[in-house]
């Protein structure tokens, strides 16, 4: 009991991982239509952005937590957005009007790219940081086990719920959001309409990049350890729980997050961890044939 | 000149390995070059990148071919070296490699000579260790699917089990994920206290972070690839709860003090595969002076026969290619150094 | 209001517009008629910059805008209601219409929309429904709501009526006087429909193979025998 | 156009379709002759294309039967057919209003791609298609010539290598009927195959529905909005608001049906004032 | 009526300094962070390290570079313009002569791979490469199937081609068969195979079932890395015995009773003869499955793909059953994967499931959509590309991947619908160059 309580933590913290990508995923699915494959890169980028960050004010002997997570954060987003900017304006804006793979493509490309640039530039090894948040409750001091749930755990499950509600509500409710949806439905006809469309679309990536930085400041929080590969199964599980919860739909994508990271550690805890991701997939395959747009998707009829 | 090569996963998840092989080799042949070649010729270092993909590894093994190297050292991940291997015997290359899976020479190629242990010698030691050492205790086996990491494990499990010690735990993880809490609460629940890793340093340093997040002391034990200093850096204190196996460490080679030196002079920490890399070049400096050629029939005789100092000690080789005096020990990791267990 | 000197417009290799000249007075209505393929859409679109003019002047309200981006030409006040309704299949009849505004006064929402619900009550009882789901004459109704709900100075219509029933045929051709007699608005008007348009048009212009090959007012290009043979005959509009 | 009385083709009883809380057709039953042109007209949103799917096998409807007496087949049952089987066994071929044509394939191939049956079993799985055994290549040829009969008839030779989806929006019309064509229906439903005409091409439409029908028996459910072409060549009219059938009859009876004119035709007929 | 076209606005040299200016401090701000600024391990512990010397190269390096990129795309789009203006080719003309280009490439590539182990006879690395670059143009026109003409967009293809390679591998060391007999039989196991994830995902679309596709290649990969007794483990299979040339060994000395391909030909044993005989092996296979490909396209089931990918909804409604379509597009897609994994088996000699993760089916991907989705000489374009890049890279070292990723956006951002995105009819009414002259005829 207690020990399924501690992994039904430790699933939903992953969860919230995976989810807090996907939602970034899902956000720039909505206005290119098309899976931005670099995405799990961009993180990458800024986990490593937010090493340096962390590093810098270890060597400045700062020694506030909420100052140090809120400066890095800043710091993170100011420069992953500008990642996210890059990106969109050199390999997707130009393709834009031709098939829908090709952007894919240069996405992939784009990965590779940024994974070997971040190698080279700054080193094939792993960037530990000390432990930041460290300690938690203790939940239940079961005979045996203690459960319990780190600071940075509570954070990354807030952090996660926060951002998907405000962007949420910014899709849905907010003329930029009509825009952006507008963009993704018929680029031509929103700029008819005086919709700058290369402005919205630059914005929406930047924000998506900023999730992505926010998530990569997590995760240096939470693991402490990056290295320039993370971003590549963090993208295959984040853009899976995106599919998962039907993509475009923020609320979605975190619950395909979380929902991914509850198989995973039950599925690990219980059954054959080595299979884990054959369930992971295997139960994506069995939802989508019953849903063939993900949990929250909406079923996309088409009039003929 | 005389070409000669390393290859070995210069980009990719196990770049900072192909690195170390890449310092290594540098400093030899600019020290071999210094004393003037190998029979009056400069050496001229080829570094081929197979990213440890086996079909890269024969596309590398390939191009060194037609480069018209006359030695091999590398590749890195046995799965590389395998294929690679077939490439070079038919075109009659000599190779030294540190890849540990049995497979590497039990083919009956002849023109392979593994400058390292075998996965079967490692895990029996280590395996071996657990069980004197822990008696009594919960130990789990864990690997990370590679054809490196399974291979140590179930030759741990298999010498632990030899000695009559159960592994309470038999578990597998995916390498590159970040998140092994998972594991961590499987082990704390199960009462494990030893951990018997088959697999490369960064998931351990991993696992060990977050076992501590979790409140579970935990040993590990693991194989070669914990050599590497950034399972420290990773790790942190907890490092030091990490052991492994590995042949006699060459830094404490007297012989080796100068070359170490050297390598510190020049930034480099000669730990892992760095002198491995060294030797490798010293082996084939030797070997071609022995046999006043580097045609391939000599120079395979004259390593099959010879003995040869350098500065991982001194290397032999049997028929098969293996090591003749392998030497496996255990280490323990110790404020940032590693040393040998007690 | 509107001023085109020569435009050249261009699909890749195919030339569809080859040196078009065209004027529209400030509280004109003036209509474009043509065979299939003569290049009329083509015309409101290079308007837009979208295909931008390859050769040739465009000016709107004295200034040269051959140059400006699609989406601040719209800001301009002229409005579209194109060819194939491009409504945003995906969001609801009232979002769609919210995208009519998106560089409007706000203040103004309220009693825009109203007026397009007066115009068009079914928009009003599919408010809430995916704009894809709607029927054809539903989706072209949402088009002209959504292209009067910027207030524009200029409003491009093209083939307004397709897919309409005649009862709102004749509602729309009703609206468009209305608009241009109460409310000033310049209109350019394109329509398979010629009788019926060139009725309502001060004046029109032909087009053929993307070149102006007749103009003049309405009842002049009604009564010219060339204009009968070619697009008013058949029909008993 | 005194024409003989035939059999009923199809036969819609009871049907009703709903979205939701939307009711797009309601109770709505239908005669639809053999070798005849029916007329479906109605305000917008009336349910007509609804109709189409429903028949096409697009939409499951709620409830009602859509039985088909055809002529080779003897009873078919079109609402428990999936849409590709519509259109390959019971024959019933529809066009859309809005046009679905295979944009970057040529005019002939549209035309080709409509007889994928016959040349998929003419093709033997592929193996006779693979070695152009003489069988298929017959069956080829024969297709060709059938589409090229379609091109001609509608004045599209001269585009029959263009891509498609590059042709104005007229002609894409036509090129969708010549498709449907091909796949050599019983019964053609034409949804609004007049809109984006103008009034000298839909007076040649008219000769073609006629020919159709006329000349080839192939019988015709039409939607349409242009009353030069309904009221010109249908034989009969449905007409039908809200989902509900609101009146029947020639073409004379529904133009000077009061409900007609109240929901659908407007109140006056006269053309209106003359441009100031 | 002339055409008077605008000469392109020309930029003053002050705008190009300004644009170059305005890039070099985008390349500052994103250089920052990454090249500006490192951490290193400095005993145990990570420190900062700064780089601003290469932080200032590097930015006045993008500087320059864009003012070069600038002028020199302004100066072939200038030339591209007034080429266009003087030319008076119709849409026929031009689109006859990308069709000539086409055929005559095809001839010429055609004419280059029969002859090049001849001019290579003993240069390992080019035949090897070379042999390598038809390997992934046989699936690069097994995936064009499925995504090029189909428009189903397939993540996971590599599954098919573990399929075909594990099977032939365990076909023949297990049981002993020969490689041509392992080919028929591993092929219409991978079409199996594809019918099997084909059939439960049919109505899924564009991403989703992207996901699917790509979670299935995992799956088969998981379950060969687990599954050790069955597959070897992640340790794989090696020793997985070449394909003989009827009968003739490779080798430099046969077993009783059998002989060696030298010794049949009375050559001197070289391993170059085995090489040069795979890579004609994998270039008559290549041909076969373009010739088999060619001609599915122009069949019923060709033109039912590409309407398929058209619009779904139309094929509908002119009578095509879609799932058997789609079905048929996965299993042939699937069958040609498989006898690319079947070779490469061959070719390998070894076999780990490290061979066949999602990398590889993303190169695939990027094959097909790179060389012009559904375009067979695209496909040998791009697969000529896309295993040549990173060759030529090794001599850049560990820029090489960089480079390669680079390559990737570049040449789509270059030519967005591929390289060669001209789509050849598969049928005309009136050929080519004869015009309308018979009309008649038909
Ligand atoms: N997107 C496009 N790509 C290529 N050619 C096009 C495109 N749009 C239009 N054309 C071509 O440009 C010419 C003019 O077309 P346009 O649509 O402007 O004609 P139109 O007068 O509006 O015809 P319709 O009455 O059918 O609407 C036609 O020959 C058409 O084939
Ligand atoms: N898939 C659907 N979901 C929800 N509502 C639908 C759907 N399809 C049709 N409707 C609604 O059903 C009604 C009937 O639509 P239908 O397309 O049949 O009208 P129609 O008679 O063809 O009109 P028009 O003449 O404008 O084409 C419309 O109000 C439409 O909004
Ligand atoms: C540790 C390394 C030498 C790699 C590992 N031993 C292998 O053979 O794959
Ligand atoms: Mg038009
Ligand atoms: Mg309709």
């Amino acid at each position: 009991m207690a020990y399924a309580l501690q992994q039904l933590i430790n699933g939903l913290t992953l969860g919230a991982m995976y989810g807090l990508i996907a939602i970034g995923y899902t956000m720039v699915y909505g206005i290119i239509g098309m899976i931005n494959f670099a995405h799990g890169d961009i993180f990458m980028v800024s986990a490593f952005i937010a090493v340096t960050a962390f590093t810098i004010l270890a060597a400045a002997d700062v020694t506030s937590i909420p100052l140090a997570l809120t400066f890095v954060l800043i710091v993170s987003i100011f420069f992953t957005s500008a990642y996210g900017w890059a990106v969109e304006r050199t390999a997707y804006r130009p393709l834009r009007g031709s098939t829908r793979l090709a952007p894919l493509i240069s996405a992939i490309g784009m990965s590779i790219f940024l994974q070997n640039a971040v190698q080279l530039t700054q080193g094939a090894r792993v960037k530990p940081i000390p432990p930041v948040l460290e300690g938690g409750v203790v939940l239940w001091d079961a005979p045996g086990f203690t459960v319990q749930i780190g600071w940075s755990q509570m954070l990354i499950i807030v952090t996660t719920v926060v951002l998907m509600l405000a962007f949420t509500w910014m899709i849905t409710q907010t003329p930029f959001g009509r825009q952006q949806r507008a963009c993704e439905q018929d680029r031509t006809m929103a700029s008819l309409l005086g919709v700058n469309v290369d402005r919205t679309i630059s914005f929406t990536f930047m924000l998506g990049a900023a999730l992505a930085a926010v998530a990569g400041v997590m995760v240096t929080v939470y693991y402490g350890v990056v290295d320039f590969f993370i971003g590549f199964l963090a993208g295959i599980k984040a853009f899976t729980a995106a599919v998962l919860g039907g993509i475009g739909s923020l609320p979605g994508a975190m619950l395909g997050g979380l929902l991914i990271g509850l198989i995973e550690s039950f599925w690990a805890a219980y059954l054959w961890a080595e299979y884990k991701d054959v369930a992971t997939f295997g139960i994506l395959c069995l939802v989508l044939m019953l849903r063939p747009s993900g949990l929250l998707g909406r079923p996309e009829v088409e009039k003929v | 000149d005389l070409p000669v090569a390393i290859a070995g996963p210069m980009t990719g998840q196990y770049a900072s390995a192909g690195d170390q092989i890449r310092k290594g080799a540098e400093m030899a042949i600019a020290d071999i070059n210094a004393r003037g070649g190998v029979l009056g010729e400069k050496l001229k270092l080829e570094v081929g990148d197979d990213a440890c993909d086996p079909k890269q590894a024969v596309s590398v093994a390939n191009t060194m071919v037609n480069k018209g190297i006359v030695f091999m050292h590398g590749h890195w991940c046995s799965s590389s070296t395998i294929p690679a291997s077939e490439v070079y015997v038919e075109a009659d290359i000599p190779m030294a490699t540190v890849s540990t899976n049995p497979q590497v020479t039990e083919r009956g190629l002849k023109n392979i000579f593994r400058i390292m242990g075998r996965d079967d010698q490692q895990g029996l030691v280590a395996g071996s260790y657990i069980a004197d050492s822990f008696k009594g205790k919960k130990v789990a086996v864990v690997d990370d699917k590679s054809a490196y990491g399974k291979g140590l494990a179930d030759e741990m499990a298999k010498a632990m089990e030899g000695k009559g010690l159960k592994p309470t735990l038999r578990e597998a993880i995916t390498a590159g994920e970040k998140d092994y809490s998972g594991l961590v609460t499987k082990l704390k629940q199960a009462g494990v206290e030893v951990m018997a890793y088959g697999g490369y340093h960064t998931e351990v340093a991993l696992i060990l972070r977050q076992a501590q997040a979790a409140g579970l002391q935990l040993t590990v034990m693991g194989g070669d690839t914990m050599t590497n200093s950034e399972l420290v850096t990773a790790a942190g204190p907890a490092a030091d709860n990490v052991m492994f196996t590995f042949s006699p460490d060459p830094r404490k080679n007297p012989d080796a003090a100068p070359v170490v030196e050297k390598f510190r002079a020049a930034k480099v920490e000669p730990e892992g595969y760095v002198l491995y890399a060294y030797a490798a070049m010293q082996l084939f400096e030797q070997a071609a002076t022995a046999a006043k050629s580097t045609k391939y029939a000599d120079l395979e005789k004259a390593m099959r026969g010879g003995t040869f100092k350098t500065v991982i000690g001194d290397l032999a080789f049997d028929a098969k290619g293996d090591q003749k005096a392998p030497g496996f020990v255990v280490y323990r990791w110790q404020g940032g150094k590693y040393d040998y267990a007690k | 209001m509107l001023k085109m000197e020569g435009v050249h417009a261009h699909y890749g290799h195919i030339h569809a517009l080859r040196g078009i000249d065209v004027e529209v007075q400030v509280g004109e209505i003036v209509t474009l008629i043509g065979a299939n393929g003569a290049g009329k859409s083509t015309l409101m679109m290079s308007l837009f910059g979208n295909p931008k003019a390859s050769a040739g002047r465009i000016v709107f309200d004295g200034e040269d805008i051959t140059r400006v981006h699609t989406h601040e030409i719209a800001r301009r006040g002229i409005a579209l209601v194109p060819e194939g309704r491009r409504i945003f299949p995906r969001m609801t009849v009232i979002e769609n219409l919210q995208m009519g505004t998106a560089h409007a006064d706000p203040a103004n929402y309220a009693a825009d929309i109203a007026r397009v619900f007066a115009m068009f009550p079914i928009l009003e009882e599919r408010q809430s429904q995916r704009a894809g789901t709607l029927s054809g004459g539903e989706q072209q109704m949402l088009a002209i709501g959504r292209a009067l709900m910027s207030r524009p100075k200029l409003l491009l219509l093209d083939e307004p009526s397709l897919g309409l029933a005649p009862i709102y045929i004749r509602k729309i051709f009703q609206i468009v006087k209305e608009l241009n007699r109460d409310h000033g608005m310049t209109i350019l008007l394109v329509e398979q429909n010629a009788n019926q348009a060139l009725r309502v048009a001060h004046r029109g212009y032909v087009l053929q193979h993307g070149e102006i090959t007749l103009s003049g007012s309405g009842s002049e290009l009604l009564a010219s025998p060339e204009v009968r043979a070619a697009y008013l005959e058949g029909g008993h509009a | 156009m005194s024409k003989t009385p035939t059999s009923t083709l199809l036969s819609v009883r009871n049907l009703t379709m709903r979205f939701g809380g939307l009711t797009a057709i309601d109770d709505l039953s239908l005669e639809v002759p053999a070798g005849r042109i029916t007329g479906i007209i109605g305000p917008n949103g009336a349910g007509k294309t609804t109709l189409f799917n429903c028949l096409t096998g697009f939409y499951k409807p709620t409830t009602g039967t859509l039985r088909l007496a055809h002529p080779s087949h003897g009873e078919m049952r079109l609402e428990a057919l999936p849409s590709h089987r519509v259109a390959r066994d019971a024959q019933v071929v529809r066009t859309f209003q809005n046009i679905r044509l295979f944009p970057k394939m040529t005019v002939l191939e549209n035309l080709i791609v409509a007889q994928h049956n016959v040349l998929q079993r003419a093709s033997k799985f592929s193996i006779a298609g693979l070695f152009s055994l003489p069988g298929y290549r017959q069956a080829e040829k024969n297709a060709i010539e059938r589409a090229a009969m379609w091109l001609e008839r509608l004045k599209l030779t001269h585009l029959a290598d263009h891509a498609a989806g590059d042709l104005p929006y007229g002609i894409q019309r036509r090129i969708e009927i010549a498709r449907a064509l091909c796949v050599d229906p019983v019964l053609l439903c034409l949804d609004e195959p007049a809109a984006g005409l103008n009034p000298r091409e839909s007076a040649e439409l008219n000769e073609l529905l006629l020919y159709l029908c006329g000349e080839l028996g192939i019988a015709i459910l039409l939607i349409e909005h242009d009353m030069s072409v309904v009221m010109n060549v249908s034989d009969h009219i449905g007409v039908i608001s809200y989902g509900r059938k609101i009146a029947e009859g020639t073409p004379e009876q529904v133009k000077n049906d009061p409900q007609v004119i109240k929901a659908y035709l407007g109140e006056d007929e006269e053309e209106g004032e003359a441009a100031a | 009526m002339s055409a008077v076209v605008f000469a392109r606005h020309a930029m003053t040299p002050a705008e190009r300094l300004r644009d170059a200016g305005w890039v070099a401090f985008v390349g500052l701000i994103l250089g920052i962070p990454l090249v500006g600024l490192t951490t290193v391990d400095v005993g145990g512990r990570l420190g900062v390290e700064t780089r601003f010397g290469l932080l200032v190269a590097a930015v006045a390096a993008v500087f320059a570079g864009r003012l070069l990129l600038r002028w020199s795309i302004d100066q072939a789009r200038n030339r591209k313009l007034a080429r266009d203006q003087a030319s008076t080719a119709t849409a026929a003309d031009r689109a006859h002569g990308a069709q000539k280009v086409v055929t005559v490439l095809g001839w010429v590539a055609l004419g280059a791979s029969i002859a090049l182990p001849i001019f290579y006879s003993d240069n390992r690395y080019v035949v090897d490469t070379a042999t390598t670059v038809l390997i992934y143009v046989m699936l690069g026109w097994g995936l064009n199937v499925v995504v090029g003409l189909a428009g189903l967009l397939d993540l996971g293809y590599v599954a098919f081609y573990a399929v075909g390679a594990y099977s032939y591998a365990l076909l023949s060391t297990q049981f002993g068969w020969s490689f041509w007999e392992a080919l028929p039989v591993s092929g219409a196991l991978a079409a199996t195979f594809g019918i099997l994830l084909g059939y439960p995902i049919l109505r899924l679309r564009g991403d989703y079932l992207a996901i699917v596709t790509l979670g299935f290649g995992e799956i088969i990969r998981i379950i060969l890395v687990n599954w050790t007794e069955f597959s070897g483990g992640p340790n794989g299979i090696s020793s997985i015995p070449r394909p003989s040339f009827f009968g003739l060994e490779f080798t430099r000395s046969a077993p009783e009773g059998s002989q060696t391909f030298a010794g049949f030909f009375g050559l001197d044993f070289s391993p170059m003869h085995r090489l040069i005989f795979l890579y004609y092996l994998i270039l008559v296979l290549a041909l076969l499955t373009h010739a088999f490909v060619s001609r599915l396209r122009k069949l019923p089931v060709g033109r039912a793909w590409e309407a398929l990918r058209e619009d779904e909804i139309a094929c509908k409604a002119m009578g095509m059953n879609t799932t058997n379509i789609k079905l048929s597009a996965f299993a042939i897609g699937a069958m040609l994967g498989g006898f690319a994994g079947v070779f490469f088996a061959a070719r390998q000699g070894f076999i780990s499931p490290e061979s066949f993760v999602f990398t590889e089916s993303a190169i695939i991907l990027a094959i097909v959509v790179l060389g012009g989705m559904g375009s067979q000489m695209g496909v040998v374009l791009a697969a000529t590309l896309l295993v040549l890049i990173p060759e030529f890279g090794r001599n850049f070292a560990e820029y090489r991947m960089l480079l390669f990723g680079l390559a990737m956006v570049l040449i789509m951002v270059w030519k967005p619908g591929g390289l060669l995105a001209h789509r050849e009819p598969t049928l005309r009414l009136n050929p080519l160059g004869k015009a309308a002259s018979n009309k008649e005829a038909a």
